[in-house]
């Protein structure tokens, strides 16, 4: 309860919460979108680097489980969200198959703010955490969207689909990121460090200003979607969180590093998914998956997940 | 001045299908094209590029013929399932010739 | 394919006055609109909005009715005292329907 | 409400020929012209402005013997070495005479 | 003099200088609009968080007296705009109010040069005078706008107005910089500080270039408007300086606190007001109100007003 | 060779590199057109400030030999580019003349390229070198579009290309900044250093970023110019930069200075350049030009130039 409390007295909380402000008071406050993507490009960037220059100093062991783990959970939970949609929920495959697609796949600014989090906490993650979001990214999205294909004889715009995901912006530039940080190494990093990490959080903080703007025009849209979407979006994400906090702790991670881990985990995307569902499922409906995923369960981590996750991972590991 | 009187398609769309709208009206016989960069409101509620902001408005000066082929293929491919207004209009063009 | 013939309306004016426009060209009948951002300049000189340097361009496909309402409101509300101009176009719509 | 019928010259070009095409349609009787960012494709490939990613689009509504004027001197001056089109369209003017 | 002469050798009055002269030789230089905004928004923001952690930290007491003395000089100095453009000027009632609502209200960039300055020669002004910026903002263009109300039967667009003025963004964003920044308290704020701080000199900079540039456009109207305006928009703020002078010490700030303050009432809106007074009063030309306050009076105080208040502050308190 | 590979593994490079691979996947990366703006900007004046702050402090003696020598280079590298072209390769008067415009002006980031490369080296050159890359950056476009001039009866387009260069914001930025830090000297430049400096390296590598995916579209325009070209935009940077390289250490530069003097005569332009040449010789081929400029010497240089020339100026000098 003190975490949650003492979350809200966070700077990127309450940038959040202030972009949702300005949407309530009608201000005209105006969020340029080059400013929005050169954001986007620079914290993408920021973070494959960083996470590339540790993983080059990080021992292949200690990388080696916690990786595997996360491409497990990156195939087990878009299942998972699709059988309780389709069979709980009744919604129609394309729909299911759509958001499900969302709930597998990770929301990097979660990631982000849970990483603030902990460091706040002084219980920093591994280093190699970007590596694990890199390797969540993409799984659940492919396989969610196989499931359509599965059940019935599809057009094959799964290729289309893919290709979106992997050459999409967001994962080429952290994956850039990585590979440049790690062949750059800690030493040569020292010139861009200043750049990629003095305003880290000073960026963080304008994005989630953005986005607070952006998810308070989705609430709006909360009643159109039905209330088991909105029960869907904030207890997937603790259902997703628990297993990835036991797996975590099981692969070796630290308190920090489990949190974070789990956080992503129980994140869903809203900006890699949307593009590739648009694509290989036109048919599902953008007003559900993304009021489920920036309406409803990026607020809930951003506010409660996170500090939910870091206590059930004391609970669990300490 | 020679002027040619040729048809000017304008298509507004969810940015997201820019490049696929693209190929489209080179594949039905354009000779080029023109895009800015528009936000807009139509019948279509949400979509997945709204929170991105922007439309695309792609106008093309075609041939008649051209102009059909393009109308049907959009009018096939996503009127179903995307945000999309296709309309025409009479234009003279200089040199016009280059266009058809 | 079928081809509506309606009206599209162009409005240009100081970016100032965009809330304002949609609003009201929404409550004379229009079903949309497209915005793109534009500079210009005209009769006018020096106004508010000059040195933020842009005006919107705000165009409407609508019925001959519409479009008549809404040149009316725009020519009673705006034309004393702000930077405007209004000009409408014969266009042929695809599925024109739903924009009447 | 009264409307004029007048020509909406639409020219499209090279980003860099902005301001000299502006003072050209001023010196040919245009009284204000609106201008927007574009890209686009055409018949010319690699143009020096091409990797700053961006044409504009300027349209201006004139007389009929404005149009005529600019057209000429555009013809004249650009087509040979410059990617241009340019192209007109008759609209209808609120307040029309402002712009004659 | 020798301060005059010195404040042309600071970074941001050059820089202004230099987008002046970008102007004059006809240069192709572009500021594009989406960094002129984000710059806003960076500096906005910047000022509201670093006051309200300076907030967070200073006795109320200390901060009562200036705040009741800011609104004071908001309520007062938009009449004394009015009487003389009136009186003196016998310009009409709607360009007298509308000008009066600039010179009530507050320039955010030249507070920013003030403070500027007062750093330079080492004596910083209080932390908490972005709350007064705040304050001082809204009043006066309030003030200003009634008048042609009280004095005609005029329709009620000054609800829309003060609406506009109140969710605008500078406003918006100066306050919620403020109560984020206060909520944060110092320690939270260190995690943002390299990027609100470190860069704040170098981007005032680049938002002078461009104010500079903008600036080169109004002066080219000077002859538009009339040598009575020219006197106004140079007398009027130094007219204004002397009571904030003697209040603001009154009110016990220090050196530093004074200049800056007397700064601010000394100088005029060119972003707020001009909206407002759009909207409220749509028949002042905006020709006269925005040479008047961008094309002579923002110079002016850049240039020498600011040097000029240090000098009467110093003779008055020291 | 070793230098070489070393070279590959230096943050800026790569950046480079990725920018190029996002255009070989096809990746949906888009770099804002503002956010390029803004770099540029921001790069310009930076090496402005910091250049004009090292020139207050350089001893005119010291400054003088150099600046001549830059010079003269200026007004003879476009004059044996054009010789080359004309009288090797044939090609026509418009095209050689406007060729040669890009090879005798200069290309910023190369120069920023080698400049990054000397400081990782230890071996940082002579404070002056951004008065040079001035110095440099005009001369060159001046005398080949003499050429046809000289040669025919043209109309004179020459003034207003002259206009063009002089006033274009590159050069603008760069003297502008330049006055600015002479003026503002090392103690008053302190409050803008962090900005400036700081983020340098780091705004470098964006904007490499980008420049790698404007590179990977003219490479693919490299069939179209022929063999000839090719080779030209190879070996004529290298020819030039053996006499820069001997006149800079006649002229007393550094090991450092001369390898960076060597580089910025070795560059070719592509921003001053084609705006310039497109005026005053509207006939000759953007095609040519910027896939010579653009797609072979600026690559060719930033991966294997920097590192020769500093090999050849290490034969030499040391
Ligand atoms: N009546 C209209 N006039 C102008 N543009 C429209 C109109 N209706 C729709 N649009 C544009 O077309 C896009 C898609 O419309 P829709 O498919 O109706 O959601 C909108 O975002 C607008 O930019
Ligand atoms: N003749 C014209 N052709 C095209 N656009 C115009 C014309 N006149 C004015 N405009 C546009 O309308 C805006 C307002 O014009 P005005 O009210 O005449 O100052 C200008 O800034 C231009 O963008
Ligand atoms: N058929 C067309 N329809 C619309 N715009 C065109 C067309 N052809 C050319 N353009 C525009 O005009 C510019 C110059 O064309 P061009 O001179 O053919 O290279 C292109 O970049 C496009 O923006
Ligand atoms: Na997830
Ligand atoms: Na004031
Ligand atoms: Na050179």
């Amino acid at each position: 309860m003190e975490t949650v409390l003492s979350n809200f007295s966070s700077p990127v909380v309450l940038a959040f919460i202030l972009g949702i402000c300005s949407k309530l008071v009608k201000s005209d406050l105006e969020f340029p979108r080059p400013l929005y993507q050169s954001i986007s490009i620079y914290l993408l960037l920021a973070i494959g680097l960083k996470g590339g220059v540790e993983l080059s100093k990080t021992p292949f062991a200690e990388f080696f489980m916690p990786a595997i783990v996360t491409l497990l959970l990156g195939v087990v939970t878009p299942l998972t969200a699709y059988a309780i949609l389709r069979y709980i929920g009744k919604v129609d495959i394309s729909n299911s198959a759509g958001i499900a697609a969302h709930y597998g796949s990770v929301s990097m600014v979660t990631f982000l703010v849970a990483i603030s989090f902990m460091e706040q906490k002084g219980l920093p993650p591994e280093g190699f955490m970007p590596t694990l979001l890199a390797l969540l990214e993409i799984p659940g999205i492919i396989v969610a969207l196989m499931i359509p294909l599965a059940l019935s004889s599809k057009k094959g715009t799964l290729g289309k689909a893919l290709h979106e995901v992997v050459t999409g912006s967001s994962i080429f530039l952290l994956i850039g990121g990585l590979i440049i940080g790690y062949i750059v190494g800690p030493v040569k990093y020292i010139s861009i460090e200043p750049f990629f990490s003095g305003g880290f959080q000073g960026a963080l903080f304008l994005f989630l200003l953005e986005l607070g703007m952006v998810t308070a025009n989705r609430i709006r849209d909360l009643k159109k979607v039905g209330v088991f979407i909105i029960f869907f979006g904030i207890l997937v994400p603790v259902l997703h969180a628990i297993p990835a906090i036991l797996l975590g702790a099981w692969a070796g991670l630290s308190i920090g590093g489990v949190t974070v881990f789990a956080t992503m985990v129980a994140s869903a995307s809203y900006i890699a998914a949307p593009a590739a569902v648009r694509i290989a499922l036109p048919d599902a409906s953008p007003s559900i998956y993304l009021t489920a995923s920036l309406g409803i369960t990026f607020p809930f981590n951003i506010a409660f997940g996170i500090p939910l996750y870091y206590y059930l991972t004391t609970l669990i590991m300490g | 001045m020679q002027l040619t009187p040729l048809k000017c398609i304008t298509i507004v769309s969810e940015r997201f299908l820019k490049k696929e709208i693209i190929e489209l009206i080179k594949n039905s016989g354009a000779k080029g094209y023109t895009i800015t960069d528009a936000v807009g409101e139509g019948s279509r509620g949400i979509r997945a590029s709204e929170w991105e902001g922007k439309n695309v408005k792609i106008e093309t000066i075609v041939s008649d013929e051209a102009a059909e082929s393009i109308i049907k293929s959009i009018s096939n491919e996503y009127f179903a399932n995307y945000a999309v207004i296709v309309y025409t209009n009479e234009v003279k063009v200089v040199r016009g010739d280059k266009y058809i």
